[in-house]
């Protein structure tokens, strides 16, 4: 049963991805007041990607290679993650810091492609996106290492699932805190989106991929978008705890649904940060999360 | 504070909801005096060319075939929709439709082609800049407009100052189709 | 299969790209306008992206300037796949008021092959609209060219052969 | 008249001899004309008299007698006076000693003549192209009268545009031609540290459309206002006034007061929608867009009542030589009205919703700082010299039109970055709608909306004309001419001192702000194409080929980019 699970994890995050984002495009054109795209948009983008001619520009294998890998570490993260719950065969094997280390796979293979491109821009994109990452991983490592601190156990299923576990605690509620403030950067939404910004370095990284590449790139980008909303409903939140699977993992996503609703709305009220000024509040974020840890660790 | 101005501001803009305009299936037609395509009422245009003198895109080009054809071809392709053309002529022929909806992919979609039979000019002296010299002493065979039709482009010179190479590349004018009804 | 798919899916989500070739940026403006609350066409899928790669449309405005001539064509090569070309504006359609001046190399058409015309000085933000409309489909042509005649001329005065010539005894008078 | 005494008896003390003339049409204009040899010392000593440099202009007299004029033109804004500088050089020998190294902002004037008539200019600290495309052949002077408007030399051969030499240990950003920021195509080379902007280079002139040379050959006086309102997208019927203006005092032509009225409430009704235009555009740049959504949405009810009015949303066509072309009836007056209450309404909220953000202050605070002295050594006009404390608006110093009996006061902020060009152009919006009310209060009730031109313009008449753009004060000076067309006509917009002086605000700033810093003069480059260049300090010599130039974009299959 629990190899089934793997394959309704993929299936679920594969086809959930763009409708979480649809729905994230709608919230944004209704703060606007428009209209806004209908919500399977993204599915539509997607598709049209991948009939498109693919320009080889950069012509090295880093270039060709870079998006199938962050496709593929997303893809393994999802298929790890217990998913309504219920840790599924992969799951039992791997602890949380395989999660961790797979998540900055991804990034590091964003950088790969922008530093394989050879563009100016592209080049600007990359060492943003290495600032995010060196500051804004560990937060996510350290909610994963709180768990495991106050389960005893570094496993996945525990680790993701402490406070159903071990209750709710203060530790837990700086790290609630630490992780909301952090979701933004998570998820690259708009006040911290400063990688991939648009109006400046025209899509930072992903500026030279083209067709089926750049669509394995928006894929991957979306799944991370959910990996994220729906760890922060796994973690913080302990609702999907019944024996129904089904039913955990319907609640479970309606949890993740909340959470995007309420990252369109933060997202579409905010101007871009710089970097500078994203960088000081990357500490500040690390810095609590740290407190939480230790928090954790002397038990309260 | 700053999560209050944020909270405010979404209320705030959430106040005048979704305005889109429902465009391509509701109509939303120009206002009256709108200058939209302008439109060559064949039967009132005594062929002056006051228009083709005024056009600051200078898309109206005149030509002579002979004695008695003029042809005047709007090329809308350039036309900035001033409105110039309507103003200066004397018979107020020309009329500024309310037309935007213009968009189209071969480009004779925007032109216009009149034919004008200047034979019963009566020297009535109605026509464009008549105090310095009448259409109709211009009109002589060699024609005192002789832009390129083929090439779009208003040239200001007499058939006589062509060489006769220009002159065989406007040989192939076809007539339009219908008559004027 | 997937190609069936993608063609299919092609009309419902146009990235497009502006190039803005020597235009006075009235028709840059009513562009973006046509992103904002009462228009928004992103309702169609549409959006405005700021790399060549990532675009199936270039938005081409404004007459290509002799600078701009190999920059637009540069562009239009780095396109990928299946791509259109808008010309929005009298001066993409067809260089405008100054489209034989020393420096300006005439409309649109000069540097890439445009697929669709959207004439206007600027068009309206539903002009442009109604030109995205006729590419995908939803509406037909309106434009039509309009030939009149005044009169239908007794002898055909068109026979501009030699047998004419010698008929028609003005043109020994005026030839000489 | 003390002011034009005062600069008179200091021109001639110092100049008594090479002064050929000096004639004064008009309490408010002053005409000099000097000899090529005092031509430095003289801009220098109206400069110390507390001018400002407006615009140079280059014109052709070969035919009449063999000479190039060239015109340099000053305003006195304390005393609502305009000096004008005319000299001239045989054709043989065109040079004149630049005023550059005193006037930084006239570097650009002379740069173009040398492109354009030909003209030598010594001293000039760089005197390389300007206005041409790179593959113009040298030799060939548009502006000169034996070349033809439609000229279309050959390519010469595939020279590319010398940049300057990056500072050491900065890299070439190429902010090219078809930028998502720039919806122009101009292109910046921004030399980068990391992310500190260390200098900029510019080459623009993508949009130089041979507008003058058009003007003064193939289209007549009347057409002239409607070739000029599609100079620029945004501030189209600016320049239509503004040359309609200068015909008129060259000419002579007395417009009715109802015209002049007619005429201020355009203009202001345009103000209006440039400003809503410039804070969506703001707002989009510092990736802010749902202030984008919004000004805009605010803005297009403006853009539907001047469709109303004028039979086109942007390119009004309302002036013409001798006054307007369409009337403004009672119930247009009343739409006016109406739309003017709706606007404050929503302007307000707008206002109260970006000025108290702190996000938006963390954004624009500091950023593209220029301290008041530069403003002045540059000569910066408009909104971004008005956030610098600096109290310039040409509707006050020199009054046109209606603005004579309109009561409205200059917002003026001295934080000097981008905060403060922000402030500035939200508190004219509301004077904007001050003034309108009063436009519409004030206006005749009957009279002739246009005056009948004589038989033929008088030529060779002379004339300047000042009109505030929603982004500063556009310039335009005019010679009459035969054939019912002008001579000679320049027109400077208000972009282009403030883009001078982009390359000195973009200095020690982050990359990321160079889209707002560019975007806070509003820059209307279709207006302005013209060129700035900063001096990037010292730095290794290294000389960059066409490719950089497309940055943007790249063959297919292999082409790679060369970073």
């Amino acid at each position: 049963m629990s190899i089934v699970a793997i394959f309704v994890n993929v299936l679920l995050f594969l086809l959930l991805a763009p409708l979480f984002e649809g729905v994230m495009r709608r919230i944004t054109a209704r703060v606007q007041s428009r209209q806004g795209p209908p919500i399977v948009q993204p599915y539509y983008d997607l598709f049209k990607l991948l009939g498109k001619e693919r320009i080889n520009s950069a012509g090295n294998w880093a270039f060709k290679l870079a998006p199938l890998a962050a496709l593929a570490s997303i893809l393994a993260v999802v298929s790890l993650v217990p998913f309504g719950s219920r840790v599924n065969a992969l799951g039992g094997r791997v602890d949380a810091i395989t999660v961790v280390y797979l998540l900055t796979l991804g990034g590091v293979s964003v950088l790969l492609g922008a530093l394989a491109s050879r563009n100016t821009f592209a080049a600007i994109g990359a060492s943003r996106e290495m600032v995010t990452m060196v500051m804004v991983e560990p937060v996510l490592a350290m909610t994963l290492i709180l768990g495991a601190v106050r389960t005893h156990s570094l496993g996945l299923g525990p680790a993701v699932f402490s406070t159903a576990g071990a209750g709710f605690s203060l530790s837990t509620g700086v790290m609630l805190v630490a992780y909301l403030l952090a979701l933004q950067a998570f998820v690259a939404k708009q006040p911290f989106d400063i990688p991939e910004a648009e109006i400046e370095i025209l899509e930072g990284p992903f500026i030279e991929y083209s067709g089926p590449d750049y669509g394995m790139f928006r894929i991957y980008m979306m799944m991370k978008q959910m990996f994220y909303a729906w760890l922060f409903v796994a973690v913080f939140i302990p609702i999907g705890r019944t024996g129904l699977y089904p039913l955990n993992i319907l609640l479970q996503l309606l949890g993740t649904l909340v959470v995007f609703v309420v990252i369109a709305l933060v997202g579409s009220t905010n101007p871009r940060l710089r970097i500078d000024q994203a960088v000081k509040i990357y500490a500040v974020l690390i810095l609590i999360a740290l407190g939480a840890v230790g928090l954790a660790v002397a038990g309260v | 504070m700053w999560l209050a101005s944020k909270i405010k501001q979404v209320l705030m803009v959430m106040k005048p909801g979704v305005v889109t305009l429902k465009y391509p299936f509701e109509p939303r037609p120009a206002p009256e005096n709108f200058r939209g395509a302008p439109h060559w009422d064949h039967t009132k245009c005594i062929g002056c060319a006051g228009c083709a003198e005024h056009c600051p895109a200078r898309t109206i080009m005149v030509r002579d075939l002979c004695q008695e054809i003029r042809v005047l071809l709007y090329d809308g392709s350039r036309c900035t929709y001033c409105g110039r053309c309507a103003e200066v002529c004397p018979e107020k022929a020309i009329v500024m439709t309310p037309r935007f909806e213009q968009a189209t992919d071969d480009r004779n979609d925007i032109t216009e082609n009149l034919e004008l039979f200047m034979l019963t000019c009566q020297r009535c002296g109605r026509c464009y800049d008549m105090e310095t010299t009448s259409a109709i002493d211009k009109l002589g065979l060699t024609g005192y407009r002789y832009d390129s039709l083929e090439a779009r482009t208003v040239i200001r010179k007499a058939t006589d100052s062509f060489r006769p190479k220009e002159l065989e590349a406007t040989e192939r004018y076809e007539r339009p189709g219908k008559t004027g009804d | 299969m997937l190609a069936k798919i993608a063609k299919k899916c092609f009309p419902r989500s146009l990235w497009v790209y502006h190039c803005n070739s020597g235009a006075c940026n009235g028709c840059d403006i009513e562009i973006l306008n046509i992103l904002t609350p009462y228009y928004d066409v992103e309702r169609f899928g549409i959006k405005l992206v700021g790399s060549p790669r990532h675009a199936d449309v270039m938005l081409l405005s404004g007459a290509v300037t002799r600078p701009t001539l190999p920059l637009v064509k540069r562009a239009f090569a780095a396109m990928p796949g299946p791509k259109l070309v808008f010309g929005i504006g009298s001066c993409a359609v067809g260089g405008g008021c100054w489209f034989d001046t020393y420096n300006v190399t005439g409309g649109g058409a000069t540097a890439v092959p445009v697929n669709y015309y959207v004439p206007g000085c600027p068009p309206r933000p539903e002009a442009i609209i109604y030109g995205v409309a006729l590419a995908l489909g939803l509406v037909d042509k309106k434009a039509a060219p309009v030939e009149l005649k005044q009169v239908e001329f007794p002898i055909d005065v068109y026979e501009r052969n030699k047998a004419w010539e010698e008929r028609n005894v003005i043109y020994e008078v005026l030839n000489k | 008249m003390d002011a034009i005494a005062r600069i008179e008896t200091g021109l001639k003390g110092r100049f008594g001899a090479d002064i050929k003339g000096l004639s004064s049409p008009s309490p408010a204009r002053l005409f000099v004309d000097v000899d090529r040899r005092a031509l430095r010392a003289s801009s220098k000593m109206l400069i110390e008299l507390g001018g400002r440099y407006m615009v140079g202009i280059g014109y052709d007299e070969i035919a009449r007698n063999g000479t190039l004029g060239l015109i340099h033109t000053f305003a006195f804004d304390a005393d609502h006076v305009a000096v004008v500088l005319r000299t001239s050089a045989p054709a043989s020998d065109p040079t004149f000693d630049s005023i550059t190294p005193d006037i930084p902002n006239a570097g650009w004037s002379e740069r173009e003549y040398q492109d354009l008539l030909g003209m030598k200019f010594t001293g000039h600290p760089k005197p390389k192209r300007l206005i041409l495309a790179d593959d113009w052949p040298d030799g060939i002077y548009p502006l000169r009268k034996e070349v033809p408007y439609n000229l279309e030399p050959p390519a010469a051969e595939d020279v590319a545009y010398r940049l300057d030499e990056a500072p050491p240990g900065t890299t070439i950003v190429p902010v090219g031609p078809f930028h998502v920021s720039l919806h122009e195509p101009e292109h910046f080379a921004v030399y980068v540290d990391g992310e500190t902007i260390k200098g900029c280079d510019y080459r623009g002139f993508m949009t130089h459309r041979g507008i003058e040379k058009l003007c003064q050959t193939q289209v007549s006086y009347n057409e002239v206002p409607f070739v000029a309102e599609r100079i620029c997208g945004i501030c189209g019927s600016v320049h239509a006034v503004c040359y309609a203006q200068a015909v008129e005092t060259a000419a002579g032509i007395p417009i009715s007061r109802r015209a002049e009225y007619i005429r201020t409430i355009m203009l202001e009704i345009e103000r209006l929608h440039s400003h809503l235009l410039w804070l969506g555009i703001a707002g989009h740049l510092i990736g802010f867009d749902t202030v984008f959504m919004q000004a805009w949405r605010v803005r297009e009810k403006v853009m539907w009542l001047a469709e109303r009015i004028t039979g086109n949303r942007k390119t009004y066509g309302m002036v013409v030589i001798g006054g307007v072309r369409r009337d403004i009836t009672p119930e247009i007056r009343a739409e006016i009205e109406g739309l003017l209450a709706t606007l404050e309404k929503e302007v307000m909220v707008l206002k109260n919703a970006v000025i108290g953000d702190s996000a938006i202050h963390r954004r624009t605070k500091g950023v593209g700082f220029l301290s008041k002295e530069d403003t002045i050594r540059w000569s910066l006009v408009g909104p971004v010299a008005r956030a610098r404390g600096l109290r310039l608006d040409a509707r006050k110093d020199h009054p046109y039109a209606a603005y004579g009996d309109m009561t409205f006061d200059v917002p003026v902020v001295d934080s000097c970055d981008v905060w403060g060009t922000l402030v500035v152009r939200v508190l004219e919006i509301f004077e904007s709608i001050a003034i309108l009310r009063q436009a519409l209060a004030g206006m005749p009730a009957d009279g002739p909306i246009l005056t009948a031109i004589p038989e033929a313009l008088p030529p060779l008449r002379h004339a300047v004309s000042m009109v505030e753009a929603p982004r500063g004060e556009s310039v335009h000076y005019v010679i009459t001419g035969e054939e019912n067309r002008p001579e000679r006509w320049r027109v400077r917009a208000p972009t282009y001192p403030n883009l001078q002086a982009v390359p000195a605000m973009l200095l020690d700033n982050q990359f990321a702000d160079f889209p707002i810093i560019l975007g806070q003069i509003d820059p209307c480059f279709s207006c302005t194409d013209r060129v700035a260049v900063v001096d990037a300090g010292t730095g290794a010599k290294r000389v960059l080929g066409r490719a950089e130039l497309e940055g943007m974009s790249r063959k297919p299959e292999g082409g790679g980019s060369r970073s």
